[in-house]
């Protein structure tokens, strides 16, 4: 039993509890230091997880592998941005507990060990062990009304959507005998002589995972959660999570349902339309700029979807991509969202933003670069993401899928001028309040990349190559 | 890397107006200090870009139909991307197009624009790396990219800069060219998948099969549709003009708008040339309606710019008549056209900038008689005035004309009504400049006008050189896309021919 | 797994299932009986499993059962702890109360 | 046959007040009704063969879980009356919709067979001469073993969580503090107050009485939060 | 080299006065533009005797212009008979113009401006008629109607004026476009577009056909029709004649050289210059006969009942430019050629003659406010009589031979066209003698109609104008007897050296000379006629002209007003185009093809706006909208499994 390739989440698992223990000894006053600790522990599960071989562990309930690698850096890289940026948010907001950096490093174990899931079992703990977690987060600023129903709903409907999951994963377990994806890879090898109620699990399994992703129709919780939750809180929601619940469905899907891609890739290729178009439309009239974020983000969603609907490892390397692209994008928008106060209170408004351009030439710059990344104009990161997913759409012939992509995407690229928009082209409203160094280097970090990503594509597309092709061998 | 310039002078033309923007966003000091300083950057680097597209102009071998001072860096190996850079002898005159424009863009904001110098000179800055980048491009990624993200510096000028009812402008600028350049991003994989390469020279030899090409045209004609723009899809460009800043304008006309046709020449011709064979008359009834039918537009316009931006549609239409003629005559001429509208019409873009900078109106009611109070003005204006009409002599003639000659060898028809602009453009252009030069000064305000300043001078009189050295000796810009042209020409016709000869062999398969 | 098929359980827990997914969306009254729902949707999932594992005589489903078992509680502490954070904030639990943030 | 009526008599009944926890009207009776589909369901599956789960289902679900949800159900100190008792006035189409899934369910159950490889493909056969917890006893900790921490986390997640949440270290309850009580001095606890003659205690400012405290400063969310 | 200077030295002066009038003066700007032209009238003529007295032909190259492939077109000047001709006469014609404008001009306040564009036009002109190739010739077609454009709204504070400008430039343009489309034609037929190329080849594509409305034409026939509905434009012949009449509003120096002279005349050289084209085109010739012969006939009768003086004159030109085209098309090109020579001389007399009158009538254009000048200003008188006599081909003075000559030719063309052509120059002839003595009568004899306040000032135009006149009127006086010999004579062949060309079968020149005594005397038995009914009409009986008006008022307005040409085209081209202008914009623009995607956008907006409603916040309906997710789901699957 080769425990050791597992060895990054025991560590993280056992750090996350020596800050619990730290924190407790040390009361309120530590969470500074315990957030430190924990981007520590993340830096240094990161670095033990580059370090480690490929393999099975327990019984084949645990895979260490390229895709596995790839995914836990992303989870990490996410799971940092948010808790820098939740450093001075939480202290000013008055909700800086200890309990928040712990929580986030639980969260971000339950995620590693998804995206390590090699069986159904293991899939669920660890899916259970980050929603946990997340429920918190999320009702973490409790004697916010909107943060608590934040967190209510968030429950409610993550506890269906779990429970749909089971249902299905019991399903499966029931028409095939096993739960191990190798084993039901094997076990499918004919797709004609799949059972139905398999399928159905199959669905049914697709279902809860899509809840996770946020794609439509198991979308609604996304706008209510984004807008109620802390912010920092909302840019874990926006990043970490759906990274691992992504590479979860494509191990899912591209492992054991893999020779089923055309019973499921129907199922798929809807909910990506419906995501990308709902993300488009629904945004357009949104004053909120975390609820347009939302939207954004499931729009986003539905096009990685593509990737899965795809079915090869062609499509997976695009999702990786765009998942490496959203992620950081979408944590320096919020970056810049968290530097949207006055007077130390934050204001969330689109119209808030209002003459930035004039006030704070950088901060509106940096965000001028994330909303064009977002609307996928070329030299943006956002861009090649998109070109990736689409390339491979295009390659396995999903036309309308594609087109419909392209056209969603121009509908999405109003609203994200329209933020350009207020920016430049409106008045100057007061100015934001001074921001914390922290924020500014989230925000350069990552606008960096964003705009610069073109220069230097080659490392991430060769790592989501390496790492693509663990699935739909 | 190594090309005939020695260095990467492609690299060079495109990259350094970056330089200078990163120069302009380090300067610090007041306001105004800022904004001196930026407008100076702005127009030295320009300068010095100007006199690097001379260097390139001049080391041009015009003899070689291909591409010359080639450059190549690996980008994205995995997908067989690369940074390639070359100019033949068609985008090697665009490259000059832009670089001659932005320097007297530039020149025209001198003291236009007031608030925000910094962010405007570094628009345009960027502005033209992207221009002079797409059309240096040799990889259709490449190009892709440089051609989408004008959008971006454009979408700001217009917008920060424009006027009254700039975001609708704004908005609908971007928006409609996104629109068509996503699908162009489709086509784009599509040949990227079929030819496993985005290499220019490389996909001109691809031979797509014909149903493909069908498709693949339509989804590249969005896109340069659009930009071009072609009708019914060139509402946003009255608006765009209508409200950007003078100088976005001028850009706006003397490039952006090439930007369309130069994607046909480069594409939709070249690499697809069945369905372009097969949709050429659908070209040619847009092309005519939008040469008749945005003429009359123009004629009934009330605001200046509107006229000028509507008469853009129009010569445009011309420019894709001779494009799809498929013969020498009609693609030289309208890549002529194209030089020469870039030129002219950027010219009377900034015609209009000089009396709205002193009256702040467009409306053309509010002048008249302008020529008592402003002889050069309205000498300048002439002179415009005429090119734009294609008088020979001045450059809108040799363009207007070859198309007519091009066109008359595909049809008698698409000739004289391809021609027509040359009439209702004399009629819509003479009206203007009769209600703005000629009559008596009626308003207050136009008493104590002041006639063009020395910088003003300094904007027109290249523009002018240029408009007459391009009527009388157009040899020395023809010569340059002579041989590119001639190549395409036999290139096209080959591949019809093959095709043909293809479906004689194999009746039935193409159907 | 003698007398009773399989059939018998995969329907009760298929109806428990619907009851479960109906008391979420169809009840309007207090949080916690969706909370309840959830439960039952859970012991649904449950019934399934270890009918499973009796008829295919394997373990692994009883013991995902299990870990269902021990989640569940998990999620029913954590689900309480908002129940109440919530109704301090609010001073009601009703469901159609829930509704602050929409659009 | 008698474990053909046991199992209807125990589905029946689980189905019954499974149907109830949802529609009955007061949120305790939901409780006590989810208890006894509890008991049922653990009847069940004694049926199938699963003795340990349903002990635990009986210890940890009645014992634990659904005790916790009714001391919260009477914690909260909820106004039955206001409670409005119906269904959502999309009961009809969501009647449709559950019938929909209802029918896709037996459509899937009406197809069922064990898959042909299911013998092979399985991961712990049930042990033929063990009991059903002695066989789940030596797969857990073992085989499992992973998931087994896993689930450890997840209930310790569970633990902070609730203790986040809900803990509150309230400025009004009074907690003996032995050291500050220690080191009182007179000084600090008394006061002398001289009182002019005839003058009533009002004038000289009432009372003999304690110094007040330093006002602590109150944290910012607690004013925030609005609900107090 | 002087041939080259003829043709350059206008343009330096344009250039001096132009560009640097304002800085130099009124003064010196005049003399620079006036020298340049001096310098051409010496050097032009001098290159035509050369070439006359057996000079060699030949070509100038300057340069290349357009290059396209094959379409080769260079900056030459085409040097033979033809060509210097019309440089001779231009320069020479134009000179005096120059002249004659330093005193006609001497109250303007820009006039380095006017001797620009003046001088701007004489380069064009020049350009025009030494054209090597069809885009050469055209760039002076256009360029003299640039230069027109101009000089008719040259006080362009006057609407009338700009009104004018724009239709001469409009109308022209209309014309042009044929033009440029038989340019076009030409090089797809020929190859090449330069006259000598093409006239080497024209045997070769005689046969050539061209398809146009589904049916097959001879391609020269269909280049040889383009080409004329440009002349037509050009040269003011019906139907496209509209703009000439209203182009009097520029100053009158304007109206001699442009509109009488030199520019309107183009067709007409074009014609002859396109000779070995149009003489393989029989029906784009009878086309031009017809047209031609109408014109002649139209304007004449509108010409009668015109009371402005320059109007007259100018409808009198239009006339006498269909006279040229009859000649033209009857293969006469030689006779066309001299008509335009001598009606250069006495046309450009008549209009300076009659810018002299209104220069002492102090602007004053209408001849019923005129009378009696004669002995005020006799001089003019005396050119102005000079100049009608030969206009109305009184021998021996220059319109006599000319016009002689075409109406021998149409006579001799014995063909259809040919009498039609002839009876309608018989008619005009007629129609021009009895205009003309109107226009002579009413302004220089019978009782004076002007008022005191003008006739205080009437005087003699200075010498400066005064030598231009005089000149010309030795010119209109003695071209026809000088030239005859060499332009239509038995020297005819030997003169033109091969650049007008005559068809083998055509006849026409060897006869001209040789026609019957009736047609010969037909000309002057008219003229003396007309001129018997002008004296008639407003000498001997001045009231009858009202009475006519009077017992047929609708042949009377009819002609005065132009045979309601203006008016048609307004209601059935301008104003219709207008309004649709307007449609198109407000409606085809603004609404429909804006309409679509403001559309969609309000779709995309109102789509918003819906999927918004779905989230309503509630609990229950996220729900539910998960379960119908899964139900769907679920049933997809199963139903496309």
């Amino acid at each position: 039993m080769n425990w050791t390739l597992a060895l990054p989440e025991i560590v993280l698992a056992c750090l996350g509890m020596a800050i619990l223990i730290f924190g407790v000894l040390r009361k309120q006053e530590s969470t500074q230091h315990a957030t430190m600790l924990t981007i520590g522990a993340f830096l240094i599960v990161g670095f033990l997880i580059a370090t480690r071989q490929t393999g099975f562990a327990f019984h084949g309930q645990f895979v260490a592998d390229a895709f596995a690698t790839f995914n836990k850096e992303l989870v990490l890289l996410g799971g940092s941005l948010a808790l820098i940026l939740s450093l001075d948010w939480n202290r000013s907001q008055g909700i800086a507990r200890f309990e928040y950096p712990v929580l986030v490093l639980f969260a971000t174990v339950g995620m590693l060990v998804m995206v390590s899931a090699s069986n159904l079992m293991t899939l669920y703990l660890g899916l259970e062990l980050q929603s946990l977690a997340l429920y918190v987060l999320a009702a973490f600023a409790r004697d916010n009304l909107r943060s608590a129903e934040a967190g209510l709903k968030y429950f409610v409907l993550s506890g269906l959507a779990s429970g749909l999951l089971l249902y299905g994963v019991s399903l499966v377990y029931g028409f095939s005998g096993t739960m191990d994806f190798q084993a039901l890879h094997a076990a499918l090898m004919k797709p004609a002589a799949a059972p139905t109620g398999l399928i159905v699990g199959v669905v049914f399994v697709l279902v809860g995972l899509a809840f996770k992703v946020s794609a439509v129709p198991f979308h609604m919780w996304t706008p209510d959660v984004y807008e109620g939750a802390p912010t920092p809180v909302t840019v874990f929601f926006a990043t970490a999570p759906k990274v691992a619940a992504m590479a979860l469905l494509l191990r899912v899907m591209g492992t054991s349902f893999a020779e089923l891609v055309p019973a499921w890739q129907l199922l798929v290729v809807l909910m990506s339309i419906g995501s990308m178009v709902l993300g488009a439309l629904a945004a357009i009239g949104q004053t909120n700029i975390k609820r347009l974020m939302a939207y954004s983000s499931i729009g986003h969603m539905g096009y990685a979807l593509i990737g899965l609907a795809v079915g090869t490892s062609d499509g997976v390397r695009g999702v990786l991509v765009y998942m490496v692209v959203y992620v950081l994008m979408t944590a320096g928008t919020f970056a810049c969202i968290l530097a949207m106060k006055r007077d130390g209170r934050p204001v969330e408004q689109i119209s808030d933003l209002s003459g930035l351009g004039t006030n704070d030439p950088g901060l509106a710059l940096a965000l001028s670069v994330f909303m064009f990344s977002l609307a996928g104009i070329p030299l943006m990161a956002g861009f090649f993401a998109k070109l990736y997913i689409f390339l491979a759409a295009v390659k396995s012939g999903l036309w309308t899928l594609a087109i419909i992509g392209v056209l969603a995407s121009v509908i999405g690229a109003f609203y994200y001028i329209r933020i350009i928009k207020v920016m430049y082209f409106d008045p100057p409203a007061a100015a934001f309040d001074r921001r914390p160094p922290a924020l500014s280097f989230v925000v350069a970090a990552t606008g960096l990349f964003t705009a610069f990503f073109f220069l230097f594509p080659a490392p991430v597309v060769d790592a989501a190559e390496l790492a693509s092709r663990v699935l739909f061998r | 890397m190594m090309n005939t310039a020695g260095f990467p002078l492609l690299s060079l033309i495109t990259w350094l107006p970056l330089v200078g923007c990163v120069v302009i966003m380090c300067v610090r000091g007041d306001e105004e200090t800022v904004a001196s300083n930026a407008r100076w950057t702005a127009l030295w680097t320009t300068l010095i870009v100007l006199a690097l597209s001379l260097v390139l102009w001049v080391k041009f071998d015009p003899r070689e139909a291909g591409f010359q001072f080639n450059e190549s860096i690996a980008w994205l190996p995995h997908y067989r991307i690369a940074y390639k850079m070359g100019v033949d002898g068609i985008s090697v005159l665009f490259v000059l197009l832009s670089t001659v424009l932005t320097p007297i863009c530039i020149l025209a904001s001198w003291e236009t624009i007031q608030t925000k110098v910094r962010e405007y000179m570094m628009s345009f800055l960027i502005l033209e790396t992207m221009m002079a980048g797409m059309f240096c491009a040799t990889d259709f990624v490449v190009f892709y990219m440089f051609f989408e993200a004008v959008l971006i510096p454009m979408y700001l000028i217009i917008g920060v800069w424009g006027g009254p009812r700039r975001v609708y402008a704004a908005v609908k600028f971007f928006l409609f060219t996104l629109t068509g350049s996503v699908l162009m991003l489709l086509a784009l994989i599509a040949m990227w998948l079929h030819a496993g390469t985005t290499d220019i020279s490389v996909l001109m030899e691809t031979r797509f099969p014909v149903s493909m090409q069908t498709w693949l045209f339509f989804a590249l004609f969005a896109s340069f549709a659009v930009k071009v723009p072609m009708w019914p899809v060139h509402t946003w460009l009255p608006d765009a003009h209508v409200e950007a800043p003078t100088a976005g304008s001028v850009i706006l006309a003397g490039v952006l708008l090439k930007m369309g046709a130069y994607g046909f020449v480069r594409f939709s011709i070249p690499m697809l040339p069945d369905a372009a064979q097969a949709y050429a008359p659908l070209i040619y009834t847009l092309s005519i309606v939008a040469v008749i039918y945005t003429s009359f537009v123009a004629l009934a316009q009330e605001d200046m710019k509107k006229l000028i931006a509507y008469s853009s549609v129009a010569h445009m239409g011309v420019v894709t008549i001779g494009l799809f003629t498929f013969n020498e005559q009609g693609i030289q001429g309208a890549l002529f056209q194209m030089l020469s509208h870039g030129i002219v019409s950027g010219a009377l873009f900034l015609i209009v900038g000089v009396v709205y900078d002193r009256i702040h109106s467009r409306e053309i009611a509010h002048y008249s008689g302008l020529a008592d109070r402003m002889p050069a003005y309205a000498l300048v204006f002439m002179v415009f005035t005429m090119a734009s009409v294609g008088l020979p002599g001045t450059a809108g003639f040799v363009g207007e004309f070859l198309v007519i000659v091009g066109a008359l060898q595909v049809n008698f028809w698409l000739a004289l009504l391809g021609g027509l602009g040359m009439i209702l453009g004399a009629v819509y252009m003479l009206y203007l400049y009769r209600r703005v030069i000629f009559g008596t000064i009626t308003h207050a305000n136009l008493r104590h006008i002041l006639d063009l300043s020395p910088r003003e001078w300094a904007v027109f009189a290249p523009l002018i050189v240029l408009t007459l050295w391009m009527g009388v000796y157009p040899s020395s810009f023809t010569t340059f896309f002579d041989e590119s042209v001639a190549a395409m020409v036999r290139h096209h016709h080959a591949a019809i021919a093959s095709t043909v000869k293809l479906a004689q062999g194999m009746p039935g398969v193409l159907n | 797994m003698t007398a009773v098929s399989l059939n018998h359980y995969l329907v009760v827990s298929g109806i428990l299932l619907v009851i479960g997914v109906f008391g979420i969306f169809l009840n309007r009254k207090n949080v916690i009986v969706i909370l309840m729902a959830i439960e039952l949707i859970l012991l649904a999932v449950n019934l399934n499993l270890v009918a499973f594992s009796a008829v295919l005589n394997d373990l692994t489903g009883q013991v995902l059962a299990m870990l269902v078992l021990t989640v569940a509680a998990a999620e029913a502490a954590i689900g309480l702890a908002i129940v109440v954070v919530y109704f301090r904030n609010r001073g009601s639990i009703q469901v159609e109360d829930v509704n602050l943030m929409k659009g | 046959m008698i474990v053909d009526f046991f199992f209807y008599l125990f589905a029946a009944v689980l189905l019954i007040s499974a149907a109830l926890v949802v529609s009955a009207r007061n949120p305790v009776h939901s409780v006590l009704f989810l208890i006894l589909a509890f008991f049922n369901a653990a009847a069940l599956f004694l049926i199938a063969g699963a003795e340990f789960l349903a002990m635990i289902l009986v210890i940890v679900y009645v014992g634990a879980v659904a005790v916790l949800f009714l001391f919260v159900v009477m914690m909260l100190d909820v106004d039955f009356e206001q409670l409005r008792g119906g269904f959502q006035r999309y009961a009809g189409v969501g009647a449709i919709v559950g019938a929909g899934l209802l029918f896709e369910l037996a459509v899937v159950f009406g197809g069922w067979t064990l898959a042909p490889n299911a013998e092979k493909l399985r991961l712990s056969p049930t042990p033929a001469d063990v009991t059903n917890t002695e066989a789940l006893g030596r797969v857990l900790y073992t085989d499992y073993i992973f998931l087994f921490q896993a689930a450890g986390m997840v209930l310790l997640v569970a633990m902070i969580g609730a203790i986040v949440l809900t803990l509150r270290d309230r400025k009004t309850s009074k907690h003996q503090n032995i050291g500050t009580q220690t080191r009182r001095t007179v000084a600090e606890t008394l006061e002398i107050v001289t009182i002019s003659l005839g003058a009533g205690t009002t004038e000289s400012g009432g009372f003999l009485r304690p110094k007040a405290p330093e006002p602590e400063p109150q944290p910012e969310h607690e004013a925030a939060g609005g609900h107090h | 080299m002087v041939y080259a200077i003829a043709v350059f030295a206008p343009l330096v002066g344009a250039l001096i006065s132009g560009l640097l009038g304002k800085a130099i003066g009124d003064r010196a700007a005049m003399g620079a533009s006036v020298l340049g032209m001096l310098i051409a009238a010496a050097c032009g003529p001098y290159a035509f005797f050369v070439l006359a007295q057996g000079g060699e032909p030949g070509t100038i190259d300057l340069g290349t212009w357009i290059e396209a492939g094959k379409f080769h077109v260079s900056w030459a000047l085409r040097y033979d008979t033809l060509a210097a001709a019309m440089v001779a006469m231009v320069s020479f014609v134009s000179m005096l113009i120059h002249v004659y404008s330093i005193g006609y001009m001497s109250h303007d306040a820009t006039r380095w401006r006017f001797f620009s564009y003046l001088s701007l036009f004489s380069f064009a002109m020049l350009m025009l008629v030494t054209a090597d190739n069809l885009a050469q010739l055209f760039f002076g077609w256009e360029g003299v109607g640039l230069c027109s454009y101009l000089l008719i709204g040259y006080w362009y504070d006057r609407p009338s004026a700009c009104a004018a400008a724009i239709k001469a430039f409009i109308v022209n343009r209309i014309a042009d476009l044929p033009f440029a489309v038989g340019v076009a034609l030409i090089f797809m037929t020929f190859g090449s577009i330069e006259f000598s190329s093409i006239f080497a080849t024209v045997t070769k594509h005689g046969a050539d056909t061209y398809r146009l409305f589904g049916l097959t034409f001879p391609a020269l026939e269909v280049i040889g029709f383009l080409l004329f509905i440009g002349a037509m434009g050009k040269s003011a012949q019906l139907f496209l004649h509209v703009w000439l009449p209203d182009a009097m509003e520029g100053p009158t120096p304007v109206s001699a050289l442009i509109h009488a002279a030199t520019m309107v005349t183009a067709g007409v050289f074009l014609m002859a210059r396109m000779s070995p084209l149009m003489e393989y085109a029989p029906y784009a010739a009878s086309f031009v006969t017809i047209v031609g012969a109408s014109t002649a006939l139209f304007a004449a009768t509108v010409g009668c009942c015109q009371n402005d003086i320059k109007r007259v004159i100018a409808y009198s030109t239009c006339s006498q430019l269909g006279y040229m085209f009859v000649a033209a098309g009857v293969g006469a090109y030689q006779a066309s050629i001299f008509h335009l020579i001598t009606h250069a001389f006495f046309k450009a007399l008549l209009f300076l003659g009659a810018g002299s009158v209104i220069h002492a009538m102090s602007d004053e254009q209408d001849m019923r406010r005129m009378g009696g000048l004669a002995k005020h200003i006799p001089v003019t008188c005396a050119v102005m009589w000079i100049g009608n006599l030969a206009l109305a081909g009184i021998p021996p003075l220059a319109g006599s031979y000319s016009k002689d000559a075409i109406i021998s030719s149409a006579f001799l063309a014995h063909s259809n066209v040919g009498s039609y052509a002839f009876i309608c120059t018989v008619m005009a002839a007629f129609l021009t003698a009895f205009y003309s003595w109107r226009l002579l009568f009413m302004t220089f004899h019978g009782t004076s109609r002007v008022d005191h306040r003008t006739m205080e000032h009437v005087h003699e135009s200075p010498a400066v104008m005064l030598i231009p006149l005089l000149l010309l009127a030795t010119g209109a006086a003695f071209a026809g007897m000088l030239l005859n010999g060499w332009f239509i004579g038995h020297d005819q062949v030997h003169f033109w050296h091969g650049s007008i060309f005559n068809n083998p079968a055509n006849e026409i020149m060897r006869h001209i000379e040789h026609a019957p005594l009736a047609v010969e005397l037909a000309p002057l038995i008219v003229g003396v006629a007309g001129i018997a009914l002008a004296y008639a009409m407003y000498i001997a009986r001045p009231d009858l002209p009202k009475i006519f008006a009077k017992e047929h008022p609708r042949i009377y307005f009819f002609l005065l007003n132009k045979w309601y040409f203006d008016e048609l085209y307004d209601r059935i081209f301008v104003r219709p185009l207008i309004c649709i202008a307007r449609f198109s914009w407000r409606i085809g623009d603004a609404t429909i093809i804006d309409g679509v995607p403001n559309g969609l956008a309000a779709i995309a907006a109102g789509g918003a706006r819906q999927v918004v409603k779905i989230q309503t916040g509630s609990l229950a309906a996220y729900a539910f909208v998960m379960l119908i997710g899964v139900v769907a789901l679920v049933g997809v699957f199963m139903l496309f499994r």
